[in-house]
């Protein structure tokens, strides 16, 4: 982590917050807050509705109750930027150009895609055309994705998933470096994620309604 | 009885290995391109200086010099597709595939100028530049095939893996080439009554016939010589993809 | 053969219930032909004249743009990989998928026909001569495309790539197809689609799962 | 210049276009081999080196 | 802005790498139109006559088929979360793709179509008046299919819903386009042409987007 | 497990093998014999060529040098069964119809479609859609279809991907399940594999390249 940029303080609230799929209740009145530099671990059995969760979160899924908020500094809604099980790379594109889009879209950080791809383990691979990845590099580009744009409120589904040892590491560090910065994380998983600090981690556990 | 102890390699091994394919073939080329070029100006001072005009078609029978090479190489050279298909799917030739795909887009060129300069010959004989005459049609159906072939290596990222596919395919357009063929001859004569266009043609005289020989020989050269350098770029282009791809993995964490 | 018959089965299924396939290629085929008067203008004699025309050109057109879905979604999803390595023979899976893929997109179609005729003004002898000449073509219509979709299944979203591959190939189909329509009751059109149709459906197969074998993932 | 009846246009225009379309073809294959070789051998120099 | 560019450079980028699909829309586009004197016979004066509706009808319909690469890919692979996520309103990205859309599909079509008026006995200019019908026309097309492609992009496999969608919608620009083609040239239909195309450009992102954004994952 | 069903003697060898994409080799000179009863664990970090060799052995990518073979008892090749990324189920169908096509394409065990169901935890899921499982049910539907078919050798890459703690047990119970019949399995996974048996279980670490 090499800027030392700060993100304003902000915080992501859940009221009475019930979502899930077509109408029928997945979850029912979560209630939670999440602050500037802090993480909420979702956990859960398969199927409990911890992905729908996070795209309740991310404005995909529309809540069945409840409310939610993501507030920025200017009480204007935070930008977010979810993660999820697919990984948005064209695989025509090499891997430097896939990074340098989304770059620009999302409104740059202060590290550069180049930069980005070393820390995530890619370095040298920039004229790769992205098709060629292996399924765990993809995700690692997934995840440089998140060091170049410029998104407070982190939505992480299942960040580890086809990852190695060396790479769960790398998302502990992405999660950590990130909220030392102000950011905020949400993120489902089934792995463990040990924290340097423990402190700023909750955890949410949806339950199976047998 | 003399047994040699190391195998002689035939030059169709020899020629199996990529960088040996380069070496061996390189020395052509330059050969190749010298007589190309003598051939096409011979052929251009006898098209245009030392042959007269046809009794019925006038000066544009020198379009001919030019039209009839194409038309025989357009399908010359799917010729050189379906063997060299049969290459990759049944010998397994390395170069086969290669081969193959320098020649599509070469195909569809020679074959557009045919359909070009038979325009351009139809306009002045017919007065029109398109019929729906059978072998002119079949010309057309063969350069939608060339360009469908093309779009179809294009399409795939890794070329490696698309050639055995592709031979398929061109196999499949040789089986059914005739079929084409012979179908749109029943459609434009089950239409029109004798085309304009008369299959067997007028007979030529030997100067007519000896322009178009030379020509014909240009062309023929053009398109080896032009084959066996994409040949050898589609070889290094293989070789830049192999490179890219090994740095894929010399660096991963 | 229950393996036959449980992918004959499957196949019948998936366009059965995915998204209204059958009603969507049936719609296109209508659409098609329903479009050419507003293109043409109302001219009947000349709408009457072109109509077999038309009739198989959007057949031929529908036929060949839905291929997309003959091997695609089982390529995406890792069904193929499977289908692959089943006890049943690749080429008999294949002979299953096209089939049904007949059964499904010609057949609708076929039946859907008449709304065509009438709204191009065709008259019932050449109309009946319509129904015998698609129920003719339209087998080596589905077994050409099989092989261009076996081609193109490994190609990212390159679903306009097998019909353009098979659109040349298909062209003795389309003008057998329309002989077999316009010319008289002598002519040899009628069999030399049915020979086109025979040979195609016996073939294709075992070209599509050659092609289908090759391809890595 | 030598005679070409009525139809020199015709005439002209074919021999024009089958030779800027060899022409073409020419370039294009060269040009295709040089850049090729040249990305080729940047590539070979970018291994050599590590 | 520079959000606006990359997105428009990123769409070529895709569409010129992304196998072949110039070329193959292209292809498309001109066999289509190819394929129609092999049904309706090798007859001059006929294939003239209905020549510009054969243009038009094979640029409908290759546009419409196109579209189902428009947001499909990028809904497949998870891109469209993110685009809907991005600093760029929704809007301009569609607006974005919507104009490369007509660069890489329409333009070469439009490119490509002397062949097929060469092939189809066109005068000169009445094939003028084609380029320009076909100018003015397809943006609407684009624009008309962006919202087909928005409200079908969550259907698995729903490729050609999105031009049975559209097709209907769009017979005003058939209409006008064949008819800017035909009529004598004091005609309005240019006129309405291209007021349906400014109007549909305008107005179709805005549409596109909210249908987007109404779609679940 | 129900059913005492046992294979008959089988063998997967590999001699002098080199597999990789493109004609350029990510993993060269292995060789291995996994006899009835073996566990094979692939091991190694992101883009090392596991999901590479898997797919070699199950003969969807040419090897580039060597050979394998998969040896049934009268010699001929024995049937496999490839569980990948992809789970191949059918989103319009429901959960038993998936099953049972596959089961009679595949060749069926003595193992019903229902129980298979139960015993992966989806009992109760028949006749819903397919498409509506989230990401670990429908991993554990895939996982029932190896019940279901009948394969003596199994290839599983990452089986465990987005299943939950108790997933994890499942794969561990379904293999161990398969190794008592006469199976055979090769597994590429990163999460850690505990058999109660470990002893038949050999390890294959793939290397990066420098
Ligand atoms: C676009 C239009 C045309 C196409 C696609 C075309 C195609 C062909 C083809 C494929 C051949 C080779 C035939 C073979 O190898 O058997 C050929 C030969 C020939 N064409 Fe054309 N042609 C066209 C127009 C014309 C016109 C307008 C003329 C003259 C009035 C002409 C005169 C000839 C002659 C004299 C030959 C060689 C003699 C022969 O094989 O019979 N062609 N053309
Ligand atoms: N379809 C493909 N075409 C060409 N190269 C590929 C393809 N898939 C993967 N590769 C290359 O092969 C290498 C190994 O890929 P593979 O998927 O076998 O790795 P893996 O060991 O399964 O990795 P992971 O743990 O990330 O799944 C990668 O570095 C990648 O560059
Ligand atoms: N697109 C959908 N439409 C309707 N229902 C769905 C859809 N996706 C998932 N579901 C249902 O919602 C439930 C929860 O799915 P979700 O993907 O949120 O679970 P999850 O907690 O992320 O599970 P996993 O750990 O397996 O990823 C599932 O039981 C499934 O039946
Ligand atoms: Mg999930
Ligand atoms: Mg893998």
């Amino acid at each position: 982590m090499t800027d030392r940029h700060v993100f304003p303080p902000l915080a992501m609230y859940a009221e009475g917050l019930a979502c899930g799929r077509a109408g029928m209740a997945l979850c029912q009145d979560l209630n939670f807050s999440v602050l500037s530099g802090q993480c909420l671990l979702l956990r859960g059995p398969n199927g409990t509705g911890k992905t729908t969760l996070l795209l309740t979160l991310a404005g995909i899924v529309p809540p069945l109750a409840g409310s939610w908020t993501a507030q920025g500094p200017q009480d204007e809604p935070a930008p977010v930027h979810y993660c999820g099980h697919r990984n948005a790379i064209k695989p025509r594109l090499t891997v430097l150009e896939n990074l340098l889009f989304w770059r620009q879209v999302n409104g740059a950080t202060g590290v550069s895609a180049e930069a980005a791809l070393v820390e995530v383990g890619l370095g040298g691979l920039e004229d790769l055309d992205a098709g060629y990845l292996s399924a765990g590099q993809g995700r690692r580009l997934a995840l440089a994705r998140l060091r170049v744009s410029l998104r407070p409120l982190w939505l992480l589904d299942e960040p580890t998933a086809a990852l190695d040892v060396e790479g769960h590491g790398l998302v502990t560090r992405l999660i950590e470096g990130h909220l030392r910065m102000g950011g905020l994380v949400i993120v489902a998983t089934h792995d463990p994620i040990h924290l340097s600090h423990p402190a700023p981690v909750q955890t949410l556990t949806l339950e199976n309604r047998a | 009885m003399s047994i040699q102890s190391t195998p002689k390699q035939s030059w169709w091994n020899r020629i199996a290995h990529p960088g040996q394919f380069v070496a061996w073939s390189a020395p052509w080329l330059w050969p190749l391109a010298v007589l190309t070029a003598l051939l096409f100006a011979m052929g251009l001072w006898l098209a245009f200086i030392d042959s007269p005009q046809d009794y019925q078609m006038g000066h544009t029978v020198r379009i001919m010099y030019v039209h009839v090479p194409n038309a025989w190489l357009s399908q010359f050279v799917y010729g050189v597709m379906a063997l060299s298909a049969l290459g990759t799917l049944v010998w397994r030739h390395p170069m086969a595939d290669v081969s193959m795909k320098a020649a599509a887009p070469l195909g569809a060129l020679f074959t557009a100028l045919a359909l070009f300069t038979g325009a351009l010959w139809g306009r002045p004989t017919w007065g029109t530049f398109w019929e729906w005459d059978g072998r002119m049609t079949s010309t057309l159906v063969l350069l939608f095939i060339y360009l469908g072939i093309i779009a179809l290596w294009r399409a795939f990222d890794d070329q490696l893996r698309a050639a055995r596919i592709v031979a398929v395919f061109t196999l499949v357009g040789a089986i059914n080439i005739p079929i084409i063929k012979f179908s749109v001859d029943w459609w434009s004569t089950l239409h029109q009554p004798a085309s304009v266009f008369r299959a067997d043609g007028p007979r030529m005289p030997p100067s007519i016939l000896a322009p178009l020989f030379v020509m014909f020989a240009a062309f023929t050269l053009l398109f080896l010589a032009l084959h066996l350098k994409s040949m050898h770029t589609e070889i290094k282009r293989r070789r830049i993809a192999t490179l890219q791809r090994k740095a894929a993995q010399g660096h991963t964490a | 053969m229950s393996g036959f018959v449980a992918m004959l089965r499957r196949e019948l299924a998936l366009s059965w219930r995915g998204g209204g396939n059958v009603l969507t290629l049936v719609l296109f085929f209508v659409i098609t032909g329903a479009i050419v008067p507003f293109a043409v203008g109302p001219d009947k004699p000349l709408l009457a004249r072109i109509a077999p025309a038309i009739i198989w050109i959007a057949a031929f057109l529908a036929m060949l743009l839905g291929l997309d879905r003959l091997f695609r979604p089982d390529h995406e999803d890792g069904s193929l990989i499977l289908l692959r390595q089943a006890d049943l023979p690749l080429s008999a899976v294949i002979a299953a998928k096209v089939i049904s893929y007949w059964l499904v997109s010609a057949l609708p179609l076929i039946l859907a026909s008449p709304l065509l005729a009438v709204l191009l003004g065709m008259d019932l002898p050449a109309f009946a001569r319509t129904l015998v000449s698609l129920l003719l073509g339209t087998p080596a219509l589905a077994a050409f495309g099989a092989i261009g979709a076996a081609t193109s299944v490994t190609i990212r979203h390159g679903g306009l790539i097998a019909p353009i591959l098979i659109a040349p190939l298909s062209i003795p189909v389309l003008i057998f197809g329309v002989g077999t329509i316009t010319a008289a009751q002598s002519s040899a059109a009628p069999l030399f689609l049915a020979a086109l149709s025979l040979m195609a459906m016996a073939l294709a197969p075992f070209a599509a799962a050659l092609a289908i074998s090759l391809a890595e993932d | 210049m030598i005679e070409l009846g009525p139809h020199a246009a015709f005439i002209i225009w074919a021999y024009l276009g089958v030779a800027l379309a060899v022409a073409g073809l020419v370039g294009w294959t060269l040009l295709d081999a040089r850049r090729t070789a040249r990305k080729l051998a940047l590539l070979e120099t970018r291994r050599a080196r590590k």
